[in-house]
């Protein structure tokens, strides 16, 4: 019976309806600090809790292994800095009279349940209730996306919720025929979904209802996951919903559909061999990667930049799980940067966009001159972001190099010169926002904006630098054990 | 120790000494081929003592360097005559450099010429230093070409050590065609580093045709002495160079008072027949437009070349 | 029971798979909105009928709850929510569509060979009882998933996903023997929350752009 | 010798964290910045001596919780003379920036340019002394990304962003190559540490060994600056603050030399086929010889110097050349005079290029211009920047007896040495590339006579110059400092030579200082006095005694006459700037000779007097040269590459059924054809 666990599915449920409730700003204020202090520690203690044990549970219902405490600290790393920044962001809406105080107070609820929904998912051991998390998060999130009601935003919810709920059919498809060909094995209960009694029996599972199955899960959750060509509802989304929820989105979500493929493909592996899943994975990784760099290249909107940005880099760490061995050492730790990197950066995009009131990239340049912390922000995170030390992004996207040379070298050909042409397209973007001289004026932000925003900001640089160049010995342990359940990668012999 | 010092300090006498009689020589030859009968050979010595003794007038818009170079220019071309053997074919001062350092001295009194050029602001210095920018940088790939080429037959490149091997081994060790090839590729690229006709006329002063008159225009006095000095002491270099790189005989291998004698007396003779012909060429050809005068230096590189070719080729 | 004996059952069980099957195929034929509705509903009672039949045989008894829960949801309470939805927006039929209507019959025909080509390998593993049910479950799955392309309209395009969701149900009672109890439970739940919200954005996207035709969503692009 | 290797790392580091301490405070920060990277710099110089003389290489290591990532540390004679050369740049800069920074108070914030600063030196030691790939890769890429900031000091400048953003993506497009060698590498070696990479476990096949070759050429030539990767070059170098492109033409491309010599002497063990040497001469002669090329026809000072570092770094991949050629024919003491002629040029080449960027860097600070064609008559005004700018000028044109000759000299010879190889072609090529390297050599000295001449003599041609004063003492000192080790480098063969048979000595395999050395270090003969001396010491002596024996010839002769001051003769007109030849007049026979590499366009408008058509009211006249390698190597790829963009627009048209086509279609697929 772990309490850290049970608290961190829980404390944001309270805290979201605790802020439906009070309707009181000072108060929803207060509730969410606490929340994102809560997040943190929960967080912590859980990752801890499973170094030390390997392994904790809340009775039947909530299990956390190395992977979900991986993304436990992704979560609540990430979920706490953004309350902060969501705090301060959506009080500037509010004093700018975008925002009534029931809206506001609806926000943080949608907010919280959200982030609830998705670390119930990822500390779940039933593939199916995983999958009814997930499901969950995806509609608060539709109803986030939709947040600010402008036809935009209409439209890029209705996107969002019609592919996604299409592609989360398709997966509870891949999750039926697993436990269509578990139930034999693991007979007709509950059993037959756990994951970790799958992970077991797998070897005895039908390979190709597993393969099938593989196939659903993979675009179902790939969809989610913003993999192309199931990418098309991401780059809408994350431009159009409110910026905090836009750092939530690539930052969590993204990362959390991942954990689900991953989940189906330990599985996979273990019953049919690394092969099948690792092709198909590295061969959307690369499409993803290439359609990325793309689209990075003739963007004039700098929320889709980095929305593009986001499937680039969810395509770099699943390279890294598809060609196995090392690659799930680097992907791993490429998701735990991604998801500061990207935040970072969204932060930064928010507060321009709170200063313009527009998207438009060529009307932004010299940021760092005008909004010092927006412009660092943005600065850092991109360079984070293309792939630059000292930060984590780098040594990842080394390492996935290095596996995926030792499984397959003309795969590493062809991803270095997408990631050299995605740099090139990115970083071109980013600099012309951050350096020269400051475009127009805009309108100043508030104090307490500032400080909230600039708090979040900070934290994520803070640890994106600190984890940059060494693994802290924690995480360490936690990464020894998800590289071993994948076992031996594609070049592995088996 | 004290005999090399005695060589140096000779050869150094001679070759300030030789100098002016070889460019009266020309002027004389010239003047004769013209039906006229000219100054006497020695006007030069005449000159250049009245240059000396006349005040020289310097431009106020120049600066050190405008004063400094005549001296750098005399020094340096004085360095490299002294490294070229004249009548004895071992010079002491062999270690000191190789033809390439002698191709890079020559190459460090254009400089500063180049600049005093510039120094004084008129526009004939500019003129007369851009345009020996060009054939200078045409006639050196050439001349270090041949020189190698000549170099690889001896299997060095020390100019001592080659003249004195030729000369031991009475005549040309290998089959010609190389030397030959590299002796009309040196004599043209000599012709154009000197300074005369068909590339440049050292007697004009028409802004469209000089070149080296043009930068050295605005000296005057013990500066003009120095640089028309050092002007004749190049042209030795170079006749001494062709002379006795290809046609070493008669030279002094030993040091008994004989040879050096006779070293010396069939050195003269051979500096000053070089000299006519120079002369006489002078004569036969008209200059070219500066822009002609890379068609011909391309010749000059072109045959180098081929001499090296033959070497292997014939060498195998 | 005597007269109910396993061969005969799973040859019902067939049936109502088939049944749902050819609905579907209705469905897609159909043009006015309100009939697809009503078709919809028609399916979930077979889905229900099914589901029932299954429990019955197999003794597996949450597997009523699930059909229960089928026919208030997906027969009763969507289909409402539907009507409303199209007397709303006063749209009667869909006129032009991405896909017309042989061309869309015959496309679910090659998917219904397919998602048995596909369940091929696999049905051997599956309960005598309820074997051919994947298959058809698979293709009711692919159907459902081409109206949403195939149809312009927001409503059509919501019953396309409920056909799929339909699939689904097929494809985890009949095939599988039901999930658990509470994963049924967590899905129905997460079927009407999504309803519920699609039908919210239509009738926001009703009032802003006074209309449902989803091919005019084209503002958002690169 | 351990601690001193930290001190200096320590102190660096004080340089990075230090400076942004003290906030609003730009003279303090300039001095905390600056004096401590001249600290670090004077440690350096000594750690490098130090590991010159060292009998084995030092090491360190630290382990790193990433998997194949160690921070382990190799100083071995290689290493430690580019640390001696980074270090001794890195001191001249440092006292150079204390009085050049002040330029930019106010302009920019001293704390991130001061840290920055100390963070590029640190990075590049930490390149020439990494011992481990993965490390490697770090410390180089942060090197590229340090020295990006900097170059994008002055960022308002929109063309100071576009040639820093140009410089980021070529190093980094650069870095991919690097990484697929190390991968090569790493796959036989089985571990990042450059010891496997020495000793794999299973030998390289022939073809690896070839893609590793190409790869490393391709990765560090993009930063080196080898023709055609050097455009970039021209642009940042010049963008950035001068004393950083010092560090930048003076040491950091060097890094790229010294990775070059590490994966072919080191990693591949010096066992080449002959046309690996073959390809690095030719890049080398065609990268010397167009580097001069198009910096005769640059008329901002450093942009000019920026193409000779490109045709230096030709000069250098010459020697290495040479060497390599001599290794595959096992004429080993040749293959050890080529290289030791590249590192000796590699020195020089980072002194007096230093030196002549911080020349560059004086006048731009006293002009606040870059453009030749408005200086002049400097000499007069800045008597102290002028002599150093000529020192620097004489090196570069490698004119006896200074270093740049020096060196020059050595690679000719080891060109010379041809004869000794089997192979014709070879024979012949050589010596070709000799010829080369003369053409080169003279180009650059008439480009050095322009430079100097246009900018420090004559009358000023504009106010800019005439307002000119004297640099603070800071700058003039580390001006001199380098002029002075210009210098010695040239006249001390004698203690340079053995320093580099150090060097070169493992990588032969036979130490050939007593080859080289004659007459107990006082003359250079390159394999034996027979075939070739030189010693530059009695050069020096001859010219000083032969220009005062002229000044003796002059007092004998004439006596000293007083000599009368008069303005120059400008044909019956008082003589104004407007009649000085300019840079562009200067070079114009050139540009006429060689214009089919130059396809200059001139332009040529005249508007004439209403009242007569033979009167011209203005002229104006401007001519460009073509960029020839932008134009038709790197703008197609840049327009392919948009152009493809802009038609795959259409992927993300907008509408959901397409989108959800997408997805049907990519299920189907997989089911079909995956299963």
């Amino acid at each position: 019976m772990s309490w850290p666990l049970a608290l961190l599915v829980a404390a944001p449920v309270m805290a979201g309806l605790g802020s439906l409730l009070v309707q009181q700003r000072r108060a929803i204020e207060v509730l969410q600090c606490a929340l994102a202090g809560t997040l943190l520690a929960a967080a912590a203690l859980v990752a801890g809790q499973v170094i030390a044990a390997g392994e904790v549970s809340v009775g039947d219902f909530l299990q956390a292994d190395a992977l979900s405490a991986w993304l436990d600290l992704i979560i609540g790393f990430v979920g706490s800095s953004g309350t902060f920044y969501a705090v301060g962001y959506m009080g500037e809406e509010m004093d700018r009279g975008h925002l009534s105080l029931r809206r506001y107070s609806q926000f943080f609820c949608l907010f919280d349940l959200y982030l609830s929904a998705m670390l119930l998912g990822v500390n779940q051991e039933n593939i199916a209730i995983m999958w009814i998390a997930i499901e969950g998060s995806t509609l608060w999130a539709a109803l986030l996306i939709g947040f600010d009601r402008s036809k935009a935003a209409l439209e890029a919810g209705w996107k969002y919720i019609i592919l996604s709920a299409v592609g989360i059919a398709l997966a509870l498809f891949g999750t039926i025929l697993v436990y269509y060909s578990s139930e034999h094995v693991l007979g007709v209960s509950s059993e037959a979904l756990r994951w970790s009694r799958l992970y077991r029996v797998a070897g005895e599972l039908d390979p190709a209802a597993i393969k099938v199955a593989f196939i659903f899960a993979l675009i179902g959750y790939g969809t989610k996951a913003g993999v192309a060509p199931m990418h098309t509802w991401l780059p809408d989304a994350h431009a159009e919903s409110p910026t905090p929820m836009s750092a939530m989105l690539s930052a969590n979500m993204l990362t959390v559909a991942v954990y689900a493929i991953l989940r189906f493909k330990a599985v996979t592996d273990r019953t049919v061999g690394p092969e099948f899943a690792g092709k198909l994975i590295v061969g959307l990784a690369l499409l993803s990667l290439a359609v990325s760099a793309i689209f990075l290249l003739v963007q004039r909107d700098y929320k889709r930049l980095f929305a593009y940005s986001s499937i680039e880099h969810i395509g770099i760490a699943l390279l890294g799980f598809g060609v196995g061995g090392l690659g799930v050492f680097g992907g791993a730790w490429h998701l735990m940067n991604h998801a500061l990197a990207k935040s970072t950066a969204f932060y930064g995009a928010g507060l321009v966009f709170l200063r313009y009131n527009h998207k438009s990239l060529d009307r932004v340049t010299g940021l760092l001159r005008q909004m010092p912390v927006a412009g660092t922000a943005i600065l850092v995170a991109g360079v984070a972001l293309a792939g630059m030390p000292p930060f984590g992004l780098f040594t990842s996207e080394v390492l996935i190099a290095i596996g995926a040379y030792r499984a397959k070298p003309e795969v590493t050909y062809v991803f270095l010169a997408l990631l050299a042409l995605a740099f090139v397209t990115l970083l071109y973007q980013v600099l012309r926002m951050t350096l020269g001289a400051p475009g127009e004026a805009g309108t100043a932000l508030g104090r307490q904006c500032r400080i909230f925003t600039s708090a979040a900001v900070g934290i994520n640089i803070v640890a994106l630098g600190t984890i940059g160049l060494h693994v802290p010995p924690g995480l360490e342990v936690l990464l020894a054990s998800i590289v071993k359940i994948f076992g031996s990668g594609m070049e592995g012999p088996r | 120790m004290v005999q090399a010092i005695i060589l140096v300090v000779a050869q150094t006498i001679v070759l300030l000494a030789v100098s002016p009689f070889l460019v009266g020589l020309i002027r004389k030859v010239k003047a004769r081929l013209q039906l006229r009968r000219g100054a006497s050979v020695f006007q030069p010595y005449a000159d250049l003592a009245k240059l000396f003794r006349k005040q020289p007038v310097v431009s106020t818009t120049t600066s050190w360097i405008f004063t400094a170079t005549p001296y750098i220019v005399f020094a340096s071309t004085l360095t490299a005559g002294l490294l070229v053997p004249i009548f004895v074919s071992s010079t002491p001062l062999n270690f000191a450099g190789n033809i390439i350092a002698l191709v890079y001295l020559l190459a460090l009194g254009t400089f500063f010429l180049m600049l005093a050029g510039l120094d004084a602001g008129s526009a004939f210095g500019g003129m007369g230093s851009s345009r020996e920018a060009i054939v200078a940088s045409l006639t050196e790939p050439a001349m270090i070409l041949s020189i190698f080429a000549i170099a690889l037959t001896k299997g060095s490149t020390n100019l001592s050590t080659i003249v004195h091997k030729t000369a031991l081994l009475e005549g040309i060790a290998t089959d010609p065609s190389p030397y030959l090839m590299a002796l009309a590729a040196l004599f043209i690229v000599a012709i154009a580093e000197t300074g005369r006709v068909p590339v440049d006329n050292p007697a004009t002063h028409l802004e469209l045709t000089m070149i080296h008159e043009a930068m050295v225009l605005e000296y005057s006095g013990r500066y003009l002495a120095l640089i028309e000095w050092a002007a004749g002491l190049k042209l030795l270099v170079f006749l001494t160079l062709i002379a006795n790189v290809f046609a070493p005989w008669g030279i002094a291998t030993s040091l008994e008072p004989a040879a050096l004698s006779i070293g010396l007396a069939i050195y003269l003779v051979k500096v000053s027949g070089l000299a006519v012909l120079f002369g006489v060429i002078e004569s036969m050809f008209a200059k070219l437009r500066l822009f002609r005068v890379t068609d011909l230096l391309g010749v000059a590189f072109i045959l180098a070349l081929l001499g090296l070719v033959f070497f292997y080729v014939l060498r195998g | 029971m005597p007269l109910l004996t396993p061969l005969i059952g799973s040859q019902m069980v067939d049936l109502g798979s088939a049944l749902l099957l050819l609905t579907c195929f209705a469905i897609v034929a159909q043009r006015r909105l309100s009939s697809c509705v009503d078709l919809f509903a028609l399916q979930s009672v077979f889905l229900a009928l099914t589901a029932a039949l299954v429990a019955f045989l197999t003794g597996i008894h949450h597997i009523y709850i699930a059909a229960a829960l089928t026919i208030v949801i997906k027969a009763v309470v969507i289909p409402r929510i539907l009507k409303r939805v199209i007397e709303r927006l006063n749209v009667k039929r869909e006129l032009q569509m991405n896909v017309n209507v042989p061309t869309g019959l015959l496309i679910c025909g090659a998917l219904v060979i397919l998602a048995f080509f596909i369940t091929q390998p696999i049905i051997p593993l599956g309960f005598l009882l309820t074997r051919d049910s994947l298959a058809i479950a698979l293709a009711i799955i692919l159907i459902g998933f081409f109206m949403m392309i195939a149809r312009k309209k927001a409503v059509t395009q919501v019953i396309g996903f409920l056909v799929m969701e339909n699939g689904l149900f097929l494809g985890a009672t009949a095939a599988a023997y039901g999930m658990p109890l509470i994963v049924e439970l967590g899905v129905f739940f997460d079927v009407l929350v999504g309803v519920l919200i699609i039908g919210i954005y239509s009738h926001r996207m009703q009032d802003t752009f006074d209309s449902v035709d989803t091919s005019k969503l084209t503002t958002l692009k690169e | 010798m351990t601690i001193l290797l930290i001190g200096m790392l320590a102190i660096y580091a004080a340089g990075i964290v230090l400076p942004p301490c003290f906030p609003g405070r730009p003279r303090i920060q300039n001095m905390t910045a600056h004096g401590l990277a001249a600290g670090a710099g004077l440690v350096g110089i000594v750690l490098g001596i130090a590991g010159l003389l060292a009998s084995a290489p030092l090491t360190l290591s630290l382990p790193s919780t990433l998997p194949f990532l160690t921070f382990a540390i190799r100083l071995d004679p290689l290493a430690a003379l580019f640390v001696l050369a980074i270090s001794l740049v890195g001191l001249a800069a440092s006292i150079y920036a204390l009085g050049y920074v002040t330029e930019f108070y106010g302009r920019a914030s001293i704390a991130v340019l001061g840290a920055l600063f100390n963070g590029f030196l640190l990075a590049m030691i930490l390149v020439v002394i990494a011992d481990n790939g993965f490390f490697f890769l770090i410390v180089w890429e942060l090197m590229s990304l340090l020295s990006y900031f900097l170059v994008v000091t002055e960022h308002e400048k929109a063309e100071v962003r576009y040639a820093g953003l140009f410089y980021l993506i070529m190093t980094h497009v650069g870095t991919a190559f690097i990484i697929l060698a190390f991968l090569i590498f790493f796959q036989a070696g089985g571990s990042f540490s450059f010891e496997a990479f020495r000793h794999p476990e299973q030998p390289l096949s022939e073809g690896m060994r070839t893609l590793a070759f190409l790869m490393a050429l391709i990765g560090f030539g993009t930063k080196a600056g080898i023709v055609p990767l050097h455009v970039w070059l021209p642009y940042a170098h010049p963008a950035a603050p001068s004393h950083i492109s010092a560090l930048m033409s003076g040491v950091m491309i060097k890094t790229a030399i010294y990775a070059l010599i590490r994966v072919y002497f080191d990693f591949l063990g010096g066992q080449f086929p002959w046309w690996w040497g073959f390809v690095v001469l030719v890049i080398g002669a065609v990268s010397a010889l167009l580097g001069v090329m198009y910096a005769l026809m640059e008329h901002d000072l450093k942009s000019l110097l920026a193409y000779h570092s490109v045709e230096n770094i030709g000069i250098i991949l010459l020697g290495i050349g040479a060497g390599m050629i001599f290794q595959t024919y096992g004429l080993t003491e040749f293959a050890a005079l080529g290289l030791l002629a590249g590192l000796y040029h590699t020195i020089n080449h980072a002194m007096f290029k230093a030196l002549l960027f911080l020349g560059a860097g004086s006048l731009l600070y006293a002009t606040h211009t870059r453009n030749m064609e408005e200086y002049g008559g400097l000499l007069r005004r800045m008597p102290w920047t002028g002599v150093f700018f000529l020192i620097g000028s004489v090196s570069i044109s490698a004119l006896p007896p200074t270093n740049g000759f020096v060196s020059e000299w050595l690679v000719f010879q080891s060109l010379f040495l041809s004869f000794h190889i089997p192979t014709v072609l070879l024979k012949l090529m050589l010596p070709l590339a000799a010829a080369m390297l003369a053409l080169t050599s003279v180009l650059a000295l008439t480009c050095f006579a322009k430079a100097f001449g246009i900018s420090f003599l004559a009358l000023p041609r504009s106010s800019h110059a005439r307002q000119a004063e004297e640099v603070p003492i800071t700058m003039r000192i580390a001006m001199g400092l380098l002029a002075v080790v210009c210098v010695l480098l040239g006249l001390a063969p004698m203690v340079v030579v053995p320093m580099l048979d150090r060097v070169v000595a493992p990588f032969a395999g036979m130490s050939i200082e007593g080859k080289v050395l004659a007459l107990d270090g006082w003359a250079l003969a390159p394999v034996n006095v027979e075939f070739s001396s030189l010693s530059p010491m009695a050069l020096a002596l001859l010219l000083i005694a032969l220009s005062a024996l002229g000044l003796l010839l002059v007092v004998a002769f004439g006596g000293l006459v007083k000599q009368r001051y008069y303005k120059t003769w400008g044909c019956g007109i008082n003589l104004t700037p407007r009649m000085e030849y300019t840079a562009t007049g200067f070079v114009q026979p050139i540009k006429r000779v060689f214009s089919t590499l130059y396809q200059p366009t001139v332009k040529l408008e005249t508007e004439l007097l209403e009242e007569s058509r033979y009167f011209a009211k203005r002229r104006r006249f401007e001519f460009h040269i073509e960029p020839v390698f932008q134009k038709y190597l790197y703008d197609p790829v840049v327009a392919f590459f948009i152009g493809m963009a802009e038609r795959l627009r259409v992927i993300q048209g907008g509408s959901l059924h397409l989108y959800l086509a997408y997805i049907f279609v990519t299920l189907i697929v997989l089911l079909l054809f995956a299963v």
